[in-house]
């Protein structure tokens, strides 16, 4: 089984990558290009055969506790498959 | 306002009349919060500015003493040495790599505010013990943080100290240093001067961060889910950068009035400050602040505590040239006012004035506090190690390398090599000697730092600790073959409201004046952090000293380290019976007991002068002060670096763990070359010298008495040594 | 021989870059900045370390679009000299002068410390005064240093004689503990197949005067001054 | 506009990040988790009233051009609305 989690910054936090994207892009040309924001994406995979919701679980437990920082980060669950 | 509101903003009821009656009315709520944030323990000083003034700051290598955003010395040639110290304390612990990260970039504006480069970094840390894995989790993230942000700008993490102690695992010490070199000249200093002046605005917009009291009761914070904002400060280094390098064009090419960084209390700070400094008032319109989030209010503008953000005081006429400037530096430069005659601090928004306050009222009539002090109970119930019977080591072998593995006195390297401790290509003396040492390009000279500060000292003996302080990095600087010039200081304390504290505080900055006039090294600013305790339960005194001296010569530069085999190796200076604070004691499991060592600082100028003159002489190979861990450490850390080995054969009337261990100061380990030696003797005459022994190839060999005490070979130190960082962090 | 280094917005080693050639190598040397397309007619550009745009995003990966680089593209095509030191390497990389990409650490953390390097082609116009096989002292300073490329790739590198230092150990062997950052083959730097342009990791600019410990890095500098004449 | 694009290292390319954070999580005792790979996320705002395809060509070339770097990373644009 695999988990797709995508972890970023809260609203509200500095995010200086994606603000230097963002201004890079508009002086490439691309000006129409109003906000980027960069976070993370993660692959998790799993070996032993549980269930959808165990696994779901466990995924939350990790992404909460090792793949974001609670103060600044969120993070999401994109899916499990 | 309500009750409320205004103890939510830290202010008592009698400041707030006082408020009233300096406007002459009542406050709106963004001059409140204007009041409170300057009027802080943070901003004003208020618990500790009456005792600060006992400080020696005067002298004739003093340019800009306390006052400034950094001190300012002269250090010959033309050349000005810009420094300052900062703790980042707080903000660590909540979020450990950007909570450093901004704390290194607040520091590094401090210095390139005043026109200079900044050339050098050093860091003070104290954590809880590292057997607790979230101490782990803090310390590396706060060693991240810091090369984080010190890599990135390219400004050289050159050295710090680290220290372990239950008493920080909820309150780590995050001290920054950092320090600027100019020409005498070029110093810019942070003053609002000539009326009709622009007022301009450069660097990262404005956004929420850091907004002091989060909890307010107001109908105007509680409308969003203000509380739950995250109030952490994410640092941007590049955009650092990119300021540092177009404020130090502006100023060279002399369109800069004054200059100031907005760090705490950001706008409100910055503005006020540079007009009372003036004596100038500083109007500014709020609409025009750039901004990063939607509907700001004044309050959150005023307040915010974005990081990488300067004010400006520009030449009327001129804006154009300042702008290009920063423009050719990607960086937004915006005027948002005008230098005014009344020195008032006005600010407008979308053409409404909404606060005017007189700016002395902010910067310089902050209500001053006499706290009572008490000494501490603790301290008259300590116990003394004399009065301890514990037996001398059985297997001193063991014991040695316990120590020297240690995180109190194991080698920093998994630390500092983190750091781009080389960038700018002026590091002479590399992380892992007594003081870092930079040269000064286009001179013969360079510049010896060091940060120094037990606090396991400062504990025992708040008065002697801070005196020993000073002394041990004065004298750091002095084995590197410089000159100690000045100093700075950073006091990290508990609750100023806790009278035991505030006596631990009075007795600390005693200590410090006493010594730094005897060393002559002015204090020429610092920082003084208070209320870093959890639960109740203080930090201990934490006063962290910063010395920086000058070399004439860098022929003359000298490391710790063991220069060849065949040099002989003495002791400068006397080993007295002094492990009360020793990690001797706590190694072998007995608890914190006094007293603790003593300095005499007169003697201790002597025998720094005295060293320094026989490194002018050319008689010393390398130089390396003892310190924690007595003599036997600063013997064992003579040799790791080169990796080559001693024999010593000293012999005490001491009990041989007492004289190994000691953690007396005043006394430095010196080689000498074999053919210098009777003239090295000779020109020694006036001070305490032991002979100890002699550098070697292999083994590291220690005979007391005629005892072999110590006997390993010089791989195995070296490996438990410098790898037990490494062993900590879990690297394979 | 006329040098220009390059600054981008957040280079750090261009002060340095230009002190160890003006001043300790004796060169005349010019900035060019990263706007401009004028190259000032030198002979050999560097490309010198740092964080060009913080090294948000990739190491390199925004510096590339800078107007200057096109200048760079025809300097290469007219058989010039090109010396990138660390972000030089990810900018050439990116810019695609030169092959395979620099991940990060192996060991997640960014590393200053000194390493040895083994000469492994003494003929490039980068190493002629560099024996094949000598050890050089260098330091290096990077996050983002592991290099990476294919196992085809790896071939034709080796075909060509395209690595140019390698990490060895201070008698010169190559050994997974000399390694620090993880880096294929132990590649510390590689150079274009035509030869004109090469990269490495460590900072030869730092290791230009006694007084800083080293001045390995001077056979650099000086191997390119050779090629004047 | 919005934008959602994920760069991920191609399969073969060496993923310190990944790796370490694999390890990590077994070693706190999550033994089922069998990979873990690191890979960026980026939201990208256009503020021209354009119409879906247009943008889908433009993040398109974006992501190519410089969000992701070919030879070792490839790029998936998730989401447009
Ligand atoms: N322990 C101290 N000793 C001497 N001067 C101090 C000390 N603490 C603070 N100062 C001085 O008080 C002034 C105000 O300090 P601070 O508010 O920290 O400045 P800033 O906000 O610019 O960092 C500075 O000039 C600083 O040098
Ligand atoms: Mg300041």
């Amino acid at each position: 089984m695999k988990a797709k989690v995508i972890v970023q910054l809260k609203e509200g936090v500095l995010d200086p990558q994606g603000q230097t994207i963002r201004r890079s892009l508009n002086k490439m040309g691309h000006l129409e290009v109003s906000k980027v924001r960069q976070g993370k994406y993660f692959e998790v995979e799993f070996d032993s055969p549980k269930d959808e919701q165990t696994i779901r679980q466990l995924v939350e437990e990790i992404a909460r506790e090792v793949l974001s920082n609670p103060i600044i980060e969120s993070f999401e669950i994109e899916d499990i498959s | 306002m309500t009750l409320d509101l205004i103890e939510s903003h830290g202010l008592t009821l009698e400041e707030y009349e006082r408020i009233k009656k300096r406007l002459g009315r009542e406050p709106n709520l963004t001059e409140l919060g204007i009041f409170s944030v300057m009027w802080s323990e943070h901003c004003s000083y208020k618990s500790s500015r009456p005792h600060l003034r006992k400080l020696p700051t005067k002298g004739p290598q003093v340019i800009e003493g306390p006052g400034e955003n950094a001190g300012v010395i002269d250090i010959g040639e033309g050349l000005a040495a810009v420094f300052k110290i900062e703790s980042h304390n707080h903000p660590s612990f909540i979020e450990p790599y950007q909570g450093a990260a901004t704390g290194v970039g607040g520091i590094i504006r401090d210095i390139f505010t005043m026109g200079a480069r900044p050339i050098a970094l050093l860091n003070s840390l104290h954590f809880g013990p590292l057997e607790q894995p979230a101490n782990q989790l803090i310390m590396e993230g706060v060693v991240a943080g810091i090369a984080g942000y010190g890599n990135c700008i390219g400004i050289p993490t050159v050295g710090g100290e680290i220290y372990f102690q239950e008493r920080y695992s909820h309150n780590p010490i995050v001290n920054v240093f950092c320090l600027g070199v100019a020409p005498v000249d070029q110093i810019c200093r942070a003053k609002a001067s000539g009326v009709g002046n622009p007022v301009i605005y450069v660097g990262a917009r404005t956004g929420r961060d850091g907004i002091h009291g989060v909890t307010m009761a107001s109908e105007e914070f509680s409308e969003d889910s203000q509380s739950k904002r995250p109030n952490v400060q994410v640092g941007d280094p590049f955009l650092e950068k990119l300021l540092l390098e177009a404020c130090l064009e502006a100023m060279k090419a002399g369109v800069v009035v004054g200059i100031q960084d907005m760090g705490g209390a950001g706008l409100t700070c910055s503005t006020c400050e540079m007009g009372s400094r003036g004596g100038t008032g500083v109007e500014i319109e709020l609409a025009r602040v750039p901004q990063r989030e939607e509907n700001m209010s004044p309050y959150e503008i005023m307040l915010s505590e974005s990081q990488e953000r300067m004010l400006l005081v520009g030449q009327k006429g001129r804006e154009e040239e300042l702008l290009r400037i920063f423009g050719k530096w990607d960086l937004e430069a915006v005027v948002i006012g005008e230098v005014r005659e009344c020195p008032n601090l006005v600010v407008y928004n979308k053409g409404q004035k909404i606060v005017e306050i007189p700016n002395r009222s902010l910067a310089d009539e902050a209500p001053q506090y006499h706290r009572p002090a008490e000494k501490p109970r603790y301290l008259s119930e300590l116990i003394r190690w004399q009065d301890l019977d514990f037996p001398q080591p059985s297997d001193y072998n063991t014991l040695m390398l316990e120590m020297l593995k240690s995180p109190h006195l194991c080698s920093r390297r998994w630390v500092y090599q983190q750091y781009d401790h080389m960038v700018r290509t002026n590091t002479v003396v590399v992380p892992g000697s007594d003081a870092a040492v930079l040269r000064l390009k286009g001179t013969r000279g360079g510049l010896a730092i060091s940060l120094d500060g037990n606090s396991r000292y400062c504990y025992l003996d708040p008065g002697m600790g801070a005196m020993l302080a000073v002394a041990e990095s004065c004298r750091n600087v002095a084995c590197s073959g410089a000159r100690p010039l000045a100093a700075t200081n950073c006091l990290n304390f508990g609750s100023p409201e806790n009278p035991e504290v505030m006596w631990q505080f009075i007795e600390t900055v005693e200590g410090i004046a006493q010594a730094c006039k005897t060393f002559d090294t002015p204090i020429t600013g610092g920082n003084v952090s208070f209320y870093n305790e959890t639960n109740g339960a203080a930090v201990f005194p934490t006063p962290v000293l910063g010395i920086v001296g000058k070399i004439d010569d860098l022929q003359f530069a000298r490391e710790s380290h063991f220069k060849d085999a065949g040099d002989e190796v003495y002791l400068l200076g006397e080993t007295r019976a002094e492990l009360g604070g020793s990690i001797y004691l706590e190694q072998v499991g007995l608890p914190l007991c006094g007293p603790c060592p003593t300095v005499d600082p007169s003697q201790e100028k002597v025998l720094q002068d005295g060293l320094l003159e026989l490194i002018r002489k050319g008689l010393i190979e390398s130089a390396h002060d003892v310190s924690e861990g007595g003599l036997a450490l600063a013997l064992a850390e003579c040799c790791l670096a080169p990796g080559c080995g001693l024999q010593v054969e000293a012999s005490t009337s001491l009990r041989p763990d007492y004289y190994l261990f000691s953690e007396a100061p005043t006394r430095v380990v010196v080689s000498v070359k074999k053919k210098e030696e009777a003239e090295f003797l000779q020109a020694v005459s006036s001070l305490p010298v032991t002979r100890l022994g002699t550098v070697a190839h292999e083994d590291f060999q220690l005979s007391v008495n005629e005892q072999l005490l110590i006997s390993i070979p010089i791989p195995t130190i070296l490996r438990e040594w410098n790898t037990s960082l490494d062993r900590v962090f879990g690297i394979e | 021989m006329k040098f220009g280094v390059i600054i981008f917005p957040g280079s750090n080693c261009d002060h340095d870059t230009y002190h160890a050639l003006k001043h300790a190598m004796g060169q005349e040397t010019v900035f060019l900045w990263h706007q401009d397309t004028d190259l000032q007619n030198v002979d050999a550009i560097i490309i010198p370390g740092g964080f060009s745009y913080g090294d948000y995003l990739r190491c390199g990966a925004i510096a590339k679009f800078s107007p200057i680089m096109g200048s760079v593209h025809r300097h290469t095509r007219d058989g010039k000299l090109v010396l990138g030191i660390c972000n030089g390497f990810q900018i050439l990389q990116e810019a695609r002068l030169l092959p395979g990409v620099l991940l990060r650490n192996a060991g997640l953390k960014f590393i200053c410390r000194h390493v040895h390097l083994r000469t492994e082609n003494g003929e490039t116009p980068f190493t002629t005064a560099c024996k094949k096989g000598q050890i050089l002292r260098l330091p290096i300073a990077h996050n983002d240093g592991n290099f990476f490329i294919s196992p085809d790739e790896l071939v034709q590198l080796q075909e060509n004689e395209q690595i140019v230092f390698r990490y060895c150990d201070p008698d010169g062997n190559i050994t997974p503990e000399a390694n620090p950052n993880g880096s294929v083959h132990s590649i510390a730097a590689v150079r274009n197949r035509e030869g004109n342009v090469m990269a490495l990791m460590p900072h030869p600019e730092r290791a230009s005067e006694p007084l800083l410990g080293s001045k390995d890095g001077r056979s650099i500098f000086q191997s390119m001054i050779n090629q004047e004449k």
